[in-house]
């Protein structure tokens, strides 16, 4: 018999200090988790976890602070970038950031998003776009494909009826005061570090108090879509991704000249 | 010395999703269908030799499940 | 005279539909019935369960402290119901997966391997009309008869070709409560 | 019609849509959803408005908009959107035009969680919103009640142009129960003569709730108040049980009314005179029926599935003819009839002589210590 | 420090920066801009938080935050803009934190007008949002109570970790009188151990409203029910006039309070035994005061802004000990002394013995009798 | 002495029909007046007059109701695009349009108006661009320009803590649904032509079922600007349209293509 | 003892000054006072009032319907007022924009030609002083001394240069109604 | 023949503003300092001859003030 002996082992990849040691409720293969994922770790690399102040939506992403390992607040619906106003404002030295889903920031949430980014206020916005409400069971989204079949479009979104999805992103990036909008995806790998990469960009640009950061995540709900995990992620790729195109929408300068001290 | 890996599940937050499973591009885990966690799901696996300890799977985990481990690698006889 | 029924298990053994069809049932019979899901904040997994009551007056409360029937479908929720039912009422237990023995002795208890008949007769979704059977058998809250009625009239026509293996379910459950329970005598 | 086994929301809905309902603007929130969903799927088969609004105060403002125009409409939601909804509902009873809410509450304040609770009467009977206004507002004990105050309540809401609201909770909203639903009204045809329709050959119409002269605005108040004492006089509903021979009378509304049925049937099985009085118009509230019973009860006992919200209005019709007490369960806690058992048997057996009942800080205390014992 | 002669707006704003509030955030709305204004001009100057938010419901929820970070906090509006912040309210209230809002009411309901108004009673104090949940709110009658509770204000919001409500109304706004401010206090050095402030070396903070199990949201209420038996005890706050000798007692708050002042005066030079007694904390009401007048004094005579909101609490406080009367003006109307004068003559010549006074439908009758003779 | 005798004499301009024959409460000069003026003059020319349904807002405009000769509703401040999707959805023949200014439209009315865009509710919006609160006296608007004095700006907008103006022609335009959105300025005989014409374009997609219009007009505030009515309009011209630029932002090839019959 | 004076006319009159400037003498003599402007929803234009209130007690009403006296400055305000006065109070006219006498008997009215004053005193914005001087005359209710030493107190310090004209307008309106009322007796 | 115009002011509705005075391309017009409209304006006139009818003024007029007239001019000597 052949047996593999393994020598100066290290650890490559660890759960993250950032998270407390309590299981998600998310549905198996939701991406919600690969998202708190990605924050966690970046607030780690950047030493800013005991330097944080998160601001919880209502969504599926409801008892995120649960999962953090922060101070944190939990927002009403949609209202999330105008509590985050109140604490950055007091608190202008703590990385403030919102977690948002598509209901919450791009539905009821509409104003205090575009005002929080009009304003230019300081702060970190993670948007995820599972182009449903998860939390409720699975009504139309504003970021809902046309054509998609929800509770609350049983016969597939109606553009005629129900208009069309909205693009956060880009409509974000046209405000003046906005310093990073960008979309990225969850579905690989690949797009999973690039995402992490923008989330650390966010992040690094609020710490040098550029303005309004936003990364906004295409993100899965096999629960509410009727997939299974893995046929989700290629519902993102195939299908999210042409109507949400990833990319970088704005990246002001000051941004873009930043080093980053990568971790 | 050719490089190695290995990982460890923490049965506590393993949903058994399988986005792990497809994303490992050595092929090597697969859910272990004769356990089951606390939260009653199968939880995952190494289930042949040949991780490198790249970490793919850790990149993809929902749950923060999976620690990577890497070292060099000595094959032993017996 | 009103009879309440707590059905209790994980989410996917069918229990919210095990409900419904004793209420289907009580409604075509012309009794007064409710039905009540427990409804959390999770939407895949965790336990569910639902409060059936039958009665042949207006039915005040839909939900009860002790009721006068369990059925568990799980562990967990016989745990959580045993203490529950009320004196002399009947504890239907899903024996396939709860390996476990009762402790009270003012309740008429019924250990049914529910997943395995269910398995035998060709479909583990049948599981939760196997219950259904034995609680029928064990509490005499209804006429077999009309649930199997209520099971046609309600069931989709599309799933009507399952009407048999679900009546066979209910016959077997039935079979083995009134056994258990003429022996406990 | 025959009875149909109905989810309370799916009910509620189609009873709306039966009732001639022509228009529904809501936002989905637990635990009214599936009648949101019941109306995304039923409107617009039928040809009639449906609208996913983008939150609840998008969602009411629509809603006034039909409202102007004469065509029946209504919105749903549960408590924090209905908290969104009170500026709209303002303005709503300030133009003097009908609608339809129903809400189906939740444990609270706050986000609090989706289990079943009354502790939006305050918001929904007093006025959550500013100015001096009153809603009707009905609540049903049972699905088919359910239906039938939602037909209802689009009559009332015309009638006196008025705002009618079907509170409702949690339970009443998941509960399935045998339920016979109305037959389909034929969509009536014209519209009243202050409807603004864009239609020509008439002289322009105006609807708004500003009136820049305060002597204006005093006389619009007037006429909302001069309304509400019809809609007294008419509208005032409630349900007895068992008190001719009365000693304790319960007052409950809603779930918390069939919760204290069966408590009341279990007292009885022991021999205790105790009755119900079961309030369904909570606003107009039963005044005279209920001063009228506080005069011949020795004790009243009011339960609610709040902290003692209609408790104020019992005591303001009892007008000290007899003692109050109460008992309540908070944050979407459903009491059980036992609970309410050892109530009505504490206050059997020590009637107290305090207008006000065992004080607020004495029901806390039983709470506390049965919530330890449970 | 000196008298000056200060508008009430400004006044409380200046109050409310002596006070040590670090951060205001509002909208603007009519009467209460000046307060806004007031800020926009000081807060910047002081290093402190300003933001004008986009909405009232933004505004509350900026407040929401702060709040959470034990820093002091405040927002000011009127009418239709404290109507949007209900769902706020309830929120702040559930998580137990504190925080000061300031309503100058208008003339309601809807858009309504800007004249001075007392219609947001039920809304503030018992609640315009979903869920059990109870606001201190205090009335002033001049602007230097209007400094007075502004910063009292502060001080109970963070012992109770309660909203706490100034509640004044377009006179009072506009009004200028002289009065003294307080000192500027020094700004609070270190936070509660409660509050959210991303400081390293400790175990992370959570504050949130949400309580999923029914439970849990219970024993929030629970909480919550005591805290305010707390405030019930300690908090009550009034001022009696001229009430020794009275037959006659008025029951009036804020602007209408100073109306009946007059009347009262006017009322003894004509020989009648009438005093005035003005609650000053709304919530909690002075329930045994009141109750302890009813059954001193002949009648009761309930003066409000408003179609009779505080008149249930003084009904509920006299619990039939004494006829409740009430003299009301809507939507924007100041009563004068002399309708209130003609009143108090009216209840002392033809005194009812109805517990409810003269009907609401009487005063109505009243009421536009008096109109159609101005 | 020489006289003037005119012959064959016909109206060239009158008082458009539209219009009530009540005296408007607006400040002398304020360009609302010119706004109202153009909406009554486009529904007569278009035969609209009997088959309108507006929908006034809160603002200076608040009284728009009483001067236009035609069915109206009076919204809660920031609604009116709500109110008039409850009245079109109902009445889907008649003519609806909201008039809105800056402070109801762009502040507390954002989520309102994005989403009726975004629905392409197929109503009109008319929006009064005057970079002020009007009717409350004066305070910040959204579209106040960086670094003016304002009542609740008092020492000019402070771009750092009160953000950048937002321009809502060009966000509405990044949305599927909208049909035609355009910015104009009311500040000269030529730039009101063009106004009117963009309004008749917006009544008549509106007409031809395109979906969402909306019309931003630049518009002055002399009393809270504090300059006379004349000096205001030189305001606009000088300061607000290099802030705002005029144009077409979204003319969607179906309204491109429409042929009017001009009145 | 309470003094409740109106003031009225134009926005742009000095309506709103005048009061403050009795308000501020008021409290500066000790008085209890209270100045209130009724406000409407126009922005320019219209007309405006404000009601200030002198009492040597606590003041009730802010706002009373018979006012001791009145300083009509325009036409509607004297048409508005003129039946409102209380009996044996004052009514100051300005003459020069009201051509209209006063029909009621039991007042005692005083014409001001105010804004020929004014003008002759070389600024028209004086016109509101000239009427709060001949209401000082008329009713006693401060004294002048007060009110100069008020105005200067209050009056920003960039404005002091014009205190000698006001101060001669106060003078002048007081001159007049001390005469007209001495006629009068 | 040459083309003439003028215009009538409404006096109810016409707040002064001088917006059309700017305007008119003829500069024949100016505000009436001997009249006050019943809101307290002066009106604006035409004070001079040479209205052409183009309207201009009623196209910047906030209040519809205006009605603009044209026809054919025929000067004639007295
Ligand atoms: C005022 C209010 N309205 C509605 C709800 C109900 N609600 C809870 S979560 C949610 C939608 C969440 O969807 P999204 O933001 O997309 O998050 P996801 O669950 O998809 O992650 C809604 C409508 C609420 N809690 N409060
Ligand atoms: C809910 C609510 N908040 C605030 C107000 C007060 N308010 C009335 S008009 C207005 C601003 C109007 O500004 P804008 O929309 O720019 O119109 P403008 O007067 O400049 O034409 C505000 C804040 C209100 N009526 N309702
Ligand atoms: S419902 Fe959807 S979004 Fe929510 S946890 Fe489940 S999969 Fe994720
Ligand atoms: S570390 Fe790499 S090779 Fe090893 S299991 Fe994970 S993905 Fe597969
Ligand atoms: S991705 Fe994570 S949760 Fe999913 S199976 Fe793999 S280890 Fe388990
Ligand atoms: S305040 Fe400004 S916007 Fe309002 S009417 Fe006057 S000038 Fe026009
Ligand atoms: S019509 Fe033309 S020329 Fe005549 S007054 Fe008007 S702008 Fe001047
Ligand atoms: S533009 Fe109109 S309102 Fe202004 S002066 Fe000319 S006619 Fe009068
Ligand atoms: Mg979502
Ligand atoms: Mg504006």
């Amino acid at each position: 018999m052949l047996t593999t002996d393994i020598q100066n082992a290290k650890v490559v990849y660890e759960r993250p200090e950032g998270f407390t040691d309590l299981t998600t409720h998310y549905c198996p293969g939701c991406t919600h988790g690969t998202a708190h994922r990605l924050v966690a770790e970046t607030l780690d690399e950047m030493g800013l976890r005991e330097h944080s102040i998160g601001v919880a939506s209502v969504g599926c992403s409801v008892f995120s602070y649960n999962y953090f390992d922060m101070d944190f607040v939990q927002a009403a619906h949609g209202r999330a970038p105008a509590m985050a106003t109140g604490i950055k404002r007091v608190f202008p030295d703590r990385a403030v950031f919102t977690y948002q889903g598509d209901g919450d920031l791009a539905s009821i949430g509409m104003a205090e998003i575009m005002h929080a980014a009009g304003r230019g206020e300081n702060i970190t916005v993670i948007f995820i776009n599972n182009a449903i409400y998860g939390m409720t069971g699975g009504q139309m989204a504003p970021t809902t494909l046309p054509g998609m079949k929800t509770t609350s479009s049983p016969n597939g979104r109606d553009v005629e009826t129900q208009g069309y999805p909205l693009r956060m992103a880009e409509i974000l990036a046209t405000l003046d005061a906005v310093s990073y909008s960008v979309r990225r995806s969850l579905h690989d790998p690949a797009n999973i570090r690039k995402a992490k990469k923008a989330i650390r960009t966010a992040f690094e640009a609020q710490r040098r108090g550029l303005g309004f950061s936003m990364v906004e995540l295409l993100s899965s709900c096999p629960t509410n879509w009727g997939m299974t995990p893995l046929d989700s992620l290629a519902f993102i790729e195939q299908k999210m991704v042409p109507a949400f195109p990833l990319g970088d929408y704005k990246v002001v300068d000051a941004v873009k000249s930043m080093k980053m001290k990568e971790g | 010395m050719p490089v190695a890996g290995w990982i460890e599940v923490n049965e506590k937050f393993c949903k058994g999703c399988e986005l792990c499973v497809t994303a490992c591009p050595q092929d090597v885990m697969s859910l272990d269908m004769d356990r089951l966690t606390p939260k009653g799901y199968h939880p995952v696996r190494l289930h042949v030799e040949g991780c490198t300890g790249c970490a793919v799977c850790a990149v993809v985990c929902p749950e923060a499940a999976l620690t990577v481990f890497r070292g060099d690698k000595i094959l032993a006889g017996v | 005279m009103q009879t309440e029924i707590i059905i209790a298990g994980f989410g996917g053994q069918g229990v919210l539909f095990a409900g419904q069809v004793l209420a289907y049932a009580a409604m075509d019979g012309g009794l007064h019935v409710t039905w009540i899901p427990s409804y959390g904040p999770e939407m895949r997994g965790g336990t569910a369960n639902c409060t059936v009551i039958i009665g042949d007056e207006e039915i005040g409360a839909p939900l009860v402290k002790h009721p006068k029937a369990v059925i568990a479908l799980n562990l967990p929720s016989l745990d959580k119901y045993e203490p529950l039912v009320a004196e002399g009422g009947a504890l239907l237990v899903n024996s396939s997966l709860i390996d476990h023995q009762v402790a009270r002795a003012d309740v008429r208890v019924v250990y049914v391997p529910a997943n395995e008949i269910a398995e035998r007769l060709g479909d583990k979704r049948l599981t939760n009309m196997v219950m259904v059977g034995a609680l029928l058998a064990a509490t005499g809250a209804l006429d077999m008869q009309v649930v199997k009625s209520a099971l046609k009239a309600h069931l989709p026509a599309k799933h009507h070709k399952l009407l048999p293996a679900n009546y066979d379910a209910l016959d077997e459950g039935a079979q083995i409560a009134r056994e258990a329970l003429a022996q406990a005598v | 019609m025959a009875k149909e086994l109905l989810k309370g929301n799916n009910a509620m809905a189609e009873a709306a849509i039966r009732a001639g309902c022509e228009a529904y603007f809501g936002y989905p929130i637990t635990p009214q959803t599936e009648l949101l969903e019941h109306m995304a799927a039923r409107m617009p088969e039928l040809g009639r408005a449906f609208v996913q609004a983008e939150s609840e105060v998008a969602a009411i403002n629509m809603v006034y908009g039909t409202a102007c125009t004469g065509k029946r409409v209504m919105t749903s939601s549960s408590s924090p959107g209905v908290s969104l909804m009170t500026e709209g509902l303002s303005y709503i009873a300030g133009t003097e035009v009908p609608m339809v809410l129903i809400d189906v509450m939740r444990g609270g304040p706050g986000l609090g969680n989706i289990a079943p609770a009354q502790g939006d009467y305050n918001q929904m009977v007093r006025g959550g919103g500013h100015g001096d206004y009153k809603s009707i507002v009905l609540a049903p004990a049972s699905v088919q009640e359910a239906i039938d105050l939602t037909v209802l309540a689009f009559d009332l809401a015309e009638k006196y142009r008025a705002i009618a609201v079907v509170l409702a909770d949690g339970s009443l909203g998941q509960m399935m129960e045998p339920a016979e639903l109305p037959e389909m009204q034929p969509l009536r045809k014209g519209t009243p003569d202050w409807a603004i329709t864009g239609e020509p050959g008439r002289p322009r119409r105006l609807l708004t709730s500003i009136y820049l002269q305060p002597e204006a605005e005093e006389t619009t108040n007037i006429r909302l108040q001069r309304r509400w004492l019809d809609v007294e006089a008419n509208e005032v509903r409630y349900q007895e049980t068992y008190l001719d021979d009365a000693d304790i009378a319960l007052v409950a509304f809603g779930t918390a009314g069939r919760v204290a049925l069966s408590a009341v049937r279990q007292a009885r099985a022991e021999g205790i005179k105790v009755g119900l009085f079961r309030p369904i118009s909570l606003s107009p509230f039963p005044v005279a029926q209920i001063r009228q019973l506080a005069s011949r009860v020795r004790s009243l006992l009011v339960v609610e599935m709040n902290a003692g919200q209609m408790l104020d209005d019992v005591k303001l019709a009892a007008q000290g003819a007899c003692p109050v007490e109460f008992y309540g369960r908070m944050g979407g806690v459903v009491p059980l009839p036992d609970e309410v058992l050892a109530e009505i048997l504490r206050v059997s057996t020590h009637p107290t002589a305090d207008l006000n009942g065992h004080t607020r800080a004495a029901w806390l205390d039983r709470l506390e210590a049965g919530r330890g014992g449970n």
